[in-house]
């Protein structure tokens, strides 16, 4: 099962787009684990996931093919 | 996922302050209004430990972005008796001095129309997924925080 | 009595949009500012029982209006960490639609630059000996009451 | 003794720019009844003076051949 990343801000420079497996990770939460693995220094980091240009708030299913966007805190204004 | 329309707040650029006193004569036609509360971003030329930002780079995640600030419009429509509300934020390089943020709200009286247009400015800082890259005269950057 | 250059707030008739968009173009040299608070007030079609408000002919105890304006600034300069501050007032008739009152003020960062902003326009309306008269489609009037 | 007195708003509809004599009155609480009189519209209205441009916040002493204003509640904005 793949899914595809996509990053902003501080974390475009070092996850660019990207599709990776995610085979057995079956919701957001697991997801995060995942990714913190892959790409140690976001967890040292604050970020937010968007899942199919949705917030991710709560712990959401994923069924594979969606698209992940990975954002640090935002700076616009 | 919903009906209504989508408005794009996004400009490529600068906001030239043209525009700004354009947007200003268009609602002369409008005479339920009394007051205009205006918001306006500057880029400010940042002293950063000895290094002075020329340019602020914004990028977003658009539709995120337009969709959010959709729901943000409805509920400052519902929470204040507002006439117009109109938001623009620029897209890429911005130079110090420059405008990049234009939040501008109407309504027959004023404290509605600054109470709204103050918790616009606030909301849109932290609710909408943008990010600005404030770069350096010596071409080195670091990416903007907000407080 | 005092040796402080005492700017002039009024301005014939109303205040233009272009004129409004000029001032915002010469802050962009100015590049400590990050923010830019505007109030304007544009002069309502009102109902008042079935009469509506054509125009405002705004008069002035003007020299007792300028010195108290030029207090008021002083006093916000002293309160709040401001960068520029610029107030505009109509003199004369000002028809329903057009800008009679333009109220600018711009800091390093948002917070002051709209707290100050709001308390101007508040402090303009009750301590500047200004009179409005509403003019009405059949020629008749009334003196405007600040509520 | 003389003062000249002047008028705005909705005040300035009954009271024109006029001398007024004020023999006897000598300063700005007396000189208030007197107007009163003179003119019983403004008792029963709000109004403030100015006294040679300065605005009366407390009973002030006239010396004769002021200028005073009379002034209704400011409307502007």
């Amino acid at each position: 099962m793949e899914i595809e990343i996509i990053s902003f801000g501080k974390i475009s420079e070092f996850i660019p787009r990207q599709k990776i497996d995610i085979t057995g990770i079956s919701d957001t939460d697991t997801l995060k684990v995942h990714l913190e693995k892959a790409f140690p220094q976001i967890s040292t980091m604050k970020y937010k996931l968007a899942l199919n240009e949705k917030l991710v708030q709560n712990n959401t299913l994923i069924s594979g093919n969606e698209v992940v966007a990975i954002m640090p805190p935002f700076s616009g204004g | 996922m919903s009906d209504i329309k989508i408005k794009n707040i996004f400009v490529n650029g600068k906001i030239e302050s043209g525009f700004i006193g354009e947007s200003i004569a268009k609602h002369s036609s409008k005479t339920t209004i009394g007051g205009h509360s205006i918001f306006m971003g500057q880029v400010r030329r940042d002293d950063q430990g000895g290094k002075f930002v020329y340019a602020i780079e914004f990028t977003a995640y658009e539709t995120l972005a337009l969709e959010k600030m959709n729901l943000i419009r409805e509920e400052i429509f519902d929470k204040y008796p507002i006439i117009c509300l109109h938001v623009y934020h620029s897209l890429g390089v911005v130079n110090t001095g420059d405008i990049c943020l234009f939040v501008f709200c109407s309504a027959a009286h004023r404290t509605p129309a600054i109470d709204a247009c103050t918790e616009i400015v606030e909301r849109l800082k932290t609710e909408l997924p943008i990010w600005g890259k404030e770069i350096f005269e010596d071409d080195s950057h670091q990416w903007k925080e907000n407080n």
